[in-house]
């Protein structure tokens, strides 16, 4: 009896529950799905044959995918010119200039990437595709916090960025520091995470939403009243960002990470957390709590000038090469707040710029250190570079320009991200922030162009006494830490040249025909950034 | 007696504090993660709080999202910490110390 | 004929040029024949032009001839231009006269030298500079003059480079002369601001519109600069080292011309001086006293030499003290004199050290007018020339200093009446002691010693260096008669000169018997200096009485020079670039760089590479973050 | 301006242009690489002096203006142009490059090396024409990186320490100068809604007193480390001593010229107040510069660190000269830039050749060279002289024009500096005399005197050396008017009666260098 009475309302249950899913525009979405579906494809793929799959199957079929990524993007990119920015899956996506400039962004780490990994994988006869499968996904991860437009989804965004990355910084089994590494970064991410998510949180109970534009648009309508909650959730938020980002003092992760991690996964990392973090930051700060500026932009102000500081100092003082590039990516992050900074579309795009250029920089750089760093991936000593200028001279002069558009010289991106950005912090009068930056550069560039003296400034084979005093890099003209005249015939130096792979050499090339090019006629990437500054 | 949602909201703040100095001061890898799960179930129940008091249903569902997250980390997360015991059993947060500078 | 004047400065040069080009493959002698060709050939163009001067009226006697602008910026224009006019036509007569006589002395007397031709180069170039020196119309024109004669002058005395002393003379007399070409400098500066030109009558012409204090500032920094050329106190005692240069060096231009050209200079602007009587004053006293100095210290040296070195500084001090006064006419006229007899001394001197194989000490020599007469007679009429003995020209010249010396300041009289006398006497010990007594060079040092040469056969020179010996002879002798001051209508120099020293200030007649006193006086000076010299030095040659030791030191003179100068500034200069440089300006920027480089030392110790100090970095960031945003609640 | 031959973008780009080729030869082409450098170098010397026969002397304007929209976001633009204040630095530039390479003996072989050497010449070239405040900046930048890497790879012992300190004391100050330049073109922008960087436009910029102190020390930070001027000095010695000789040459030669270039080009131009409130600061740290570089070089006994001493002398009387702010001191400095380059060239030429012959730089070790190599002691005196200032050579003329202009103005100053004219023959006659008189140590045939070569290399300098002595009119005529300029837009804006010369009555000449 009582069954059946049950039945009606069964029936009227059911037929209550024809509810509506949100649109999903898969075009919008599309890179993000060929990255993630290309991924799982690939992992699959090798386990149906029997037979052992070559590396360079694995690489191309990244690389393909990556490719196929930045192809949609790009037809992305035209429509949002033509028909302007949307938004989609119930808002929670973002399709506008600023996040499609990401996505090609993206695309174009994970090809130069996968070319880089792929000479490393078969010198380290590293076999199978993790290494590629998991660089696609933290890919996907970046795109997605590009373009999410709520905080939860940048929560995930960056998680589906940070646990592939977490693992790859682990892949080297043979070497205890790339395990250790593996094990302080998930820690600590975990932990910034944490934060990351309580933020999001108590800015939701602030604003009751998570979604940006409402939290924008609650923000500009109506006063919050008692905002200790909505500030102590943009601060929480702010560290799960600086930490992603690794602005002091939340870099302490940084160093560590970096010089134990595979070489090839750390270039990979720096340029990918780099982008995703401050694809991020730059929408919730610059756009969402847009008018919250004067709370924010002095913390910012702060936080810039400590990691301009701290990244440079600390970097003159290191002898391990991927140490001493990891203090120079938070020098560098310290440039890129300097933009954020400002608060102002000049400086935004000013920022966008920068990370661009930071992106293909830094990767070249690790390319050489990949390929400087022997088998075994353990040549990271300055030593490793002595004579490196006699000995493999395209090499080194390829290094010699990722150096010193590093340093900021004139006809390279990286000296246009410097003035774009100062200019930007002129602009709004914060001259000593300006000041500071620049000065910065100043002490960074002493310890790039210890290498770069390394590499040109030994005579070999050793001039009997002629070379003994040239040892000396420091200001001081004392001996830095170690660098003794005993170093003088460095090991490396006796191994004979080191090999390029062909994938790795062009990747370089690629990175420092952009440096360069666009250092020389910047109009176009300027522009670009430019338009993705101002659409959203 | 009723409970207003500031005692919940305490309470959260009291859990991700305790989880934050658990971090802190333990030197077990497990555990110290476990106290990033306290920390990560803080911020859900926030969530859930809120979403009462705002009666919005999109915070209980962000805790969903929270949820799966941790679960992936727990994944990942034991792999590694599994992969450092075999190098070494029984090793502590702090035996892992060899690069730094 | 007057256009011909650009010949005069431009043969030596062209000579210079030629010799630098050729002088080796030409060598010896034919290079130094070219060079006493080329200072002939100027001096006969200077006559030329000289008589083409006197055709002009006695008001019209100056002419300029420009050739192009040599620097012109702002209000600044200054010309290559040469002025023709009495007092420059005068000097370039006896320059290139008297440099005619020593190069054609030199060629004997460079003979056995290996840089032969190299001489002759550096003589040329002198002899152009100098002709420019008298020649510019211009201030800044006679400073580059006055330069080129002080390089040309740091090459011959630094001639023999090898010799030690020698590059340190070069260098002494450089260093001396930089202090007062710097103050020469700060005078165009000066004449520059007030006048708006260089040029000598533009500036001249102005003269009206400049205060007191311009004026006097201008005369005493140009004489500052004189000083330093013409070696007079302070700035003298890098003269005496200059003789380290070959003998025809010294006489040429640390006595006929160079030195004298600080008197020149101080007749060229006698405008400025004539507006500026306290300058005037300055200048006179401190000629004075330079003449006292030097007469006293040149009689107790024994370089022979150094003798006539300090006698220069001495007869130069009278010339000073005659432009002081306003007697230009007086101080050219002694200019004249001087260089002839004053050369004739030193190529007296030359050949005698050529004798003595190259020794210098009078104290060794004695009863050479045996072996050598000419030499000997030609430096005995230097001796009474230079003594003022009628009817000789030192007598003339000098008597003319001193007539207007009393009439100006009685009291300088007195010092140059002293000074006369000394000159009188050093030089008579001089004489005597080279050219009588017995032959202390005989057993000084036994044939054969160092000096290569075995023993010793005093001859006269060659002709080459004979002829030029006779003529300053005949010209000291008969040097007066270029201005007798017995008439009115003898002393011509006066009238040549008058256009030029048309404002002379000082304008004293005197009725003829004084001047015949006058006349007497100075006869009775000189007679006194002679007989003193005799009969002190007549027998013997060891005399310490009247050698003190202050004497022969120069009165410490250079010494101080060394001891409170020289040294010190040299302390302090060690100190500079050790402590100032090393430590404090580069320290402070090796500091910045080092404190960077410890800071960072430092700061590594924080990455401690345990997992929970990083965390908790992270938390006191995170609380640094949080206190910070609360702030901001309102 | 004129449609004509594009003479200074070509200047520019055509050292680049070789530079790559050079560079994509094949090293073991030691030959053709030493040619084409000197080939290469040669033309652009050729291409400077038809722009200074197209010159037209008497107007005071930049001519041969070319502009292209460079960086059109930012408002920076490739905009090029000579006047007067640079025309003869752009020239003695274009002689100096060959006149390098050609004393480099076999490293102008060395592909690297001369690639090098055409980036550097491109990169000063660059910055004496620039228009564009941020155009020179890039190049005055530009030229850090091949001069670091010439000191680096081809320097004596310290090299690394030399080239570092030299690298990041320029870098450090040209922060300031970044700065300020963004600064000075925001202030423009805000004014007039204009962003542009071109010199001409910011000049009109209105600048509160303190905004224009702040900038003209921001801006003259970096010229004064460039130059240098005491006591900012230090690492010229260090850079001097350990560069290879192409590298001293240069630096002392050209590169010091951009730090003073930079202070009449842009200081006076743009900040025409601040620099008549700061001038005295300026000219009493040029007399000091004066008078210190002379006492220390007194007792340097390196032959290269006494050169950089003297000409951080010689770099004090340029600033005086340019702070002096009349005429003739301004034409003074313009001139002595040129001065100063050819007779420090030449002197870094002739220690190169010493050091090749005797292999040591201490005058120490030296004795009685006059005697074993003559022609080479007789050409080191010819350029000691013209370094000392002897009138006659071309020395004299620029300080003399400085000193007498300075005095209008600044009457103490001149008379400090006029005392390092003693100074100066001190120290130098002292080394030369250590090194060159005395009794020979060295036999008879040991050292070689000058050959051909290195006679062909140093014959222009020196034949220059007397000629500009005897004859600078050519250049007084066509630096004047500019000069004028410069000084005239100084005087309106900051209100400056300019100096009475001469007496209240007479009209001294007007003249602004040309020719009666």
């Amino acid at each position: 009896m009582s069954l059946f009475a049950t039945v009606p309302m069964l029936s009227n249950l059911v037929a209550a529950t024809t509810f509506v899913t949100p649109h999903v525009n898969y075009v919008a979405i599309l890179p993000e799905l060929i990255l993630i579906g290309g991924a799982l494809v690939l992992l699959v793929s090798g386990q149906l044959v029997f037979a052992k799959v070559p590396t360079a199957f694995y690489s191309v079929g990244s690389g393909t995918i990556a490719t196929a990524a930045l192809v949609s993007s790009l037809v992305l990119w035209r429509d949002v010119q033509a028909r302007g920015p949307f938004t989609t899956i119930a808002d929670s996506v973002a399709v506008d200039g600023f996040s499609i400039a990401f996505l090609v962004l993206v695309s174009c780490i994970l090809i130069l990437g996968a070319m880089i990994a792929h000479g490393f994988l078969l010198r380290e006869e590293i076999e199978g595709p993790e290494y590629h499968v998991l660089a696609l996904l933290a890919g996907s991860g970046a795109m997605l916090m590009a373009a999410a437009n709520d905080l939860i989804l940048i929560f995930v965004a960056l998680e589906i960025m940070s646990i592939p990355l977490y693992i790859l910084a682990g892949m080297d089994l043979r070497r205890r520091a790339s395990g250790e590494a593996a094990m302080k970064y998930f820690v600590l991410g975990a932990f910034s995470s944490a934060i990351f998510v309580y933020g999001i949180a108590l800015v939701y109970g602030a604003t009751g939403s998570t979604n940006l534009p409402q939290i924008a648009a609650y923000l500009s309508s109506n006063i919050v009243t008692s905002n200790g909650v909505l500030m102590a959730g943009l601060g929480l938020l702010l560290v799960g960002f600086g930490f992603k980002v690794s602005a002091v003092p939340f870099h302490m992760w940084t160093p560590d990470v970096y010089q134990g991690a595979p070489t090839p996964a750390t270039g990979f990392m720096t340029a990918l957390a780099k982008a995703g973090g401050f694809a991020a930051l730059l929408r919730v700060f610059f756009s969402t709590f847009g008018t919250l500026r004067t709370d924010w932009q002095p913390l910012l102000w702060a936080l810039a000038i400590v990691t301009l500081l701290l990244g440079a100092i600390l970097g003159l003082v290191q002898r391990d090469v991927k140490r001493m590039l990891a203090y120079s990516s938070i020098n560098h992050a310290g440039f890129i707040l300097v933009g954020l900074a400002a608060a102002t579309t000049q400086g935004v795009s000013g920022s966008i710029y920068y990370v661009f250029v930071y992106a293909l920089i830094v990767l070249g750089s690790f390319a050489v250190i990949t390929v400087v760093g022997r088998q075994g991936d353990r040549e990271h000593d300055l030593d490793a570079y002595r004579g490196l200028g006699r000995r493999q001279p395209a090499l080194a002069l390829a290094f010699t320009v990722l150096l010193l558009a590093q340093t900021g010289v004139p006809f390279t991106t990286g000296f246009l991200a410097k003035l774009y950005v100062v200019s930007a912090a002129v602009q709004t009068h914060s001259y000593a922030l300006a000041i500071v930056a620049m000065l910065s550069a100043t002490i960074a560039a002493a310890f790039y162009l210890r290498l770069v003296f390394l590499m040109y400034g030994i005579r070999l084979p050793v001039g009997a006494g002629s070379d003994r005093g040239s040892i000396s890099l420091s200001l001081t003209g004392e001996e830095p830490d170690g660098m003794s005249p005993a170093y003088e015939m460095a090991r490396t130096v006796t191994l004979g040249p080191v090999t390029v792979p062909g994938p790795t050499a062009v990747a370089i090339s690629i990175t420092v025909l952009v440096t360069v090019v666009f250092g020389v006629w910047p109009a176009p990437l300027v522009d670009f950034v430019r338009a993705a500054g101002l659409l959203f | 007696m009723s409970v207003g949602a500031s005692w919940y909201l305490t309470l959260a703040a009291v859990l991700f504090t305790i989880g934050a100095t658990g971090l802190l001061i333990r030197r077990n890898v497990l555990v110290m993660f476990m106290c990033v799960e306290l920390m990560l179930n803080a911020a859900n129940l926030t969530f859930v709080t809120f979403a009462r008091s705002l009666n919005d249903i999109a915070g209980q569902t962000a805790v969903f999202f929270v949820l799966v997250v941790a679960a992936a980390e727990v994944v990942v997360g034991l792999g590694i910490i599994v992969s450092i015991y075999r190098r070494r059993p029984g090793a502590t947060a702090d035996d892992v110390h060899g690069l730094r500078g | 004929m007057l256009r011909s004047v650009f010949l005069i400065p431009l043969l030596p040069l062209a000579g210079f040029v030629i010799l630098l080009a050729t002088g080796r493959r030409l060598g010896n002698p034919r290079a130094g024949w070219l060079a006493t060709l080329m200072v002939a050939a100027s001096f006969v163009v200077t006559i030329v032009v000289f008589v083409g001067l006197f055709r002009l009226p006695v008001t019209g006697r100056s002419y300029t001839q420009t050739w192009f602008t040599w620097i012109s910026a702002g209000h600044l224009h200054v010309d290559m231009g040469l002025l023709v006019d009495p007092l420059s036509m005068t000097m370039a007569a006896f320059v290139t006269g008297v440099s005619a006589l020593i190069h054609l002395y030199s060629i004997g007397y460079m003979e056995h030298d290996e840089d032969f031709s190299k001489f002759f180069v550096y003589l040329n170039l002198f002899v152009a500079a100098m002709l420019l020196l008298v020649l510019a119309d211009n201030f800044l024109l006679l400073f580059l003059g006055w330069e080129g004669v002080g390089v040309c002058s740091y090459f011959l005395i630094g001639f023999w480079f090898e010799r030690d002393s020698a590059a340190s003379a070069a260098k002494k007399a450089v260093i001396f002369n930089r202090i007062g070409d710097a103050a020469f400098l700060v005078a165009l500066f000066l004449i520059y601001e007030r006048t708006g030109s260089l040029e000598y009558h533009t500036v001249f012409a102005r003269l009206g519109s400049l205060g007191q204090p311009s004026l006097v500032a201008i005369g005493l920094l140009l004489f500052a600069g004189a000083v330093g050329k013409s070696a007079q106190i302070p700035l003298y005692p890098w003269l005496a080292d200059a003789m380290e240069g070959p003998t025809p060096v010294s006489a040429l231009i640390h006595a006929a011309t160079m030195v004298t050209a600080g008197v020149y200079l101080m007749c060229r602007i006698s405008p400025i001086l004539f507006r500026a009587p306290d300058a005037g004053h300055v200048i006179a006293v401190i000629g004075a006293v330079t003449a006292l100095l030097g007469a006293t210290i040149a009689c107790a040296q024994n370089d022979i030499k150094k003798i006539l070195a300090y006698s220069t500084i001495s007869q130069l001090g009278y010339m000073f003290f005659a432009a002081g006064i306003g007697a230009y006419d007086a101080a050219i006229f002694l200019m004249l004199t001087h260089a002839f007899y004053k050369a004739l001394l030193f190529l007296g001197a030359g050949s005698v050290i050529h004798a003595m194989n190259d020794d210098q000490d009078v104290k060794t020599m004695g009863a050479l007018a045996r072996f050598m007469p000419i030499t000997a007679v030609t430096f005995l009429i230097g001796w009474l020339s230079i003594g003022g003995v009628p009817p000789f020209s030192g007598f003339w010249s000098k008597g003319d200093v001193l007539l207007n010396g009393f009439a100006s300041n009685p009291a300088l009289w007195v010092v140059g009446a002293v000074t006369a006398v000394l000159t009188a006497y050093y030089l008579g010990r001089a004489y005597l002691l080279v050219f009588r007594g017995e032959q202390r060079w005989v057993e000084a040092r036994v044939p054969g010693d160092g000096h290569g040469h075995d023993g010793y056969h005093p001859h006269d020179p060659s002709w080459v260096m004979s002829a030029p010996l006779v003529v300053l002879g005949v010209l000291s002798v008969l040097g007066g008669l270029i201005n007798l001051p017995v008439h009115g209508s003898l002393d011509f120099l006066d009238r040549w000169l008058s256009p030029v020293f048309g404002s002379r200030l000082f304008q004293h007649h005197w009725s003829v018997g004084g001047e015949w006193t006058f006349a007497l006086i100075d006869a009775a000076l000189a007679v006194l200096g002679v007989g003193l010299s005799i009969t002190l030095w007549g027998k013997t040659s060891e005399r310490p009485a009247v050698e003190p030791t202050f004497l022969r030191r120069a009165w410490y003179i250079d010494w101080a020079y060394d001891r409170f100068i020289a040294r010190p500034s040299t302390e302090v200069a060690i100190e500079t670039s050790s402590v100032v440089e090393a430590e404090v300006i580069d320290g402070a920027v090796n500091g910045v760089a080092g404190l960077v480089r410890s800071t960072g030392r430092q700061l590594r110790k924080v990455q401690t590479g345990y997992v929970r100090n990083y965390a908790l970095g992270l938390t006191a960031g995170l609380v640094l973050v949080l206190a910070y945003v609360l702030t901001r609640v309102s | 301006m004129s449609g004509t031959f594009p003479y200074l973008t070509t200047l520019v780009l055509l050292p680049a242009a070789a530079a790559l080729l050079v560079a994509l030869l094949p090293s073991a082409q030691r030959r053709l690489v030493q040619v084409l450098g000197i080939a290469a170098s040669l033309a652009v010397l050729g291409v400077a002096a038809a722009a200074t026969v197209e010159f037209t002397s008497g107007d005071g304007g930049y001519q041969f203006v070319s502009t292209h929209q460079w960086i059109g976001a930012f408002g920076i633009s490739w905009s090029l142009g000579m006047d007067g204040i640079s025309l003869f630095l752009v020239l003695m530039t274009a002689l100096l490059f060959p006149i390098a390479l050609g004393a480099s003996g076999g490293r102008s072989g060395d592909k690297s090396f001369v690639a090098w050497i055409l980036v550097l010449e491109a990169g000063c070239l660059g910055s004496f024409l620039a228009l564009d405040l941020l155009l020179f900046f890039v190049f005055f930048e530009l030229t850090l990186v091949p001069v670091y890497l010439l000191i680096a790879g081809w320097g004596h012992e310290r090299r690394g320490y030399a080239a570092g300190k030299f690298f990041l004391y320029t870098l450090g100050a040209s922060a300031f100068l970044f700065v300020g330049i963004l600064a000075l073109v925001a202030i423009h922008a805000s004014q007039t809604g204009v962003t542009t960087f071109d010199v001409r436009a910011l000049a009109d910029t209105h600048l509160s007193g303190t905004a224009g102190v702040l900038l003209f020390l921001a801006f003259t930070a970096a010229f004064a480390v460039k130059a240098p001027i005491f006591p900012f000095h230090t690492w010229s010695p260090d850079a001097y001593r350990e560069a290879p000789a192409a590298g001293s040459l240069l630096l002392a030669g050209v590169m010091a010229k951009l730090g003073t270039y930079g202070i009449i080009r842009f200081d006076l131009a743009l900040f025409p107040r601040a620099v008549v409130t700061l001038a005295p600061l300026l000219l009493t740290l040029g007399a000091i510069g004066v008078i210190y570089g002379a006492v220390v070089a007194a007792v340097e006994r390196d032959l290269k660190r006494l050169v950089a001493y003297s000409s951080l002398a010689h770099l004090g009387f340029i600033v005086i000269g340019a702070f002096a702010l009349t005429r003739e001191a301004l034409t003074g400095a313009v001139l002595q830039m040129v001065n100063h380059g050819l007779y420090t060239a030449a002197l870094f030429i002739l220690i190169a050749v010493i050091y090749q012959r005797l292999g040591t730089f201490s005058v120490r070790d030296m004795r009685g060279l006059q005697r074993r190599v003559p022609v080479l002691a007789g050409v080191f005196m010819v350029v000691m002289l013209a370094s000392i200032g002897v009138p006659g050579l071309n020395g004299f003329v620029g300080e003399f024009l400085i000193l007498a202009g300075t005095f209008l103005t600044h009457r103490w100053w001149a008379v400090v500096a006029t005392a390092g004219v003693v100074l100066a023959a001190i120290y130098l006659l002292w080394a030369y005399q250590q090194a060159f008189h005395g009794k020979p140590t060295v036999e008879p045939g040991a050292v070689r005197d000058l050959t051909w070569r290195e006679g062909l290399v140093l014959a222009p300098l020196v034949v220059l050396i007397v000629l500009l002595g005897i004859f600078p009119g050519p250049l007084l005529s066509r630096i004047g008017p500019s000069v004028s300029q410069v000084v005239t837009h100084v005087e309106v804006v900051a209100h400056q009666r300019p100096p009475q010369v001469g007496p209240p009555g007479v009209a001294a000449r007007q003249n602004s260098g040309t020719q009666p």
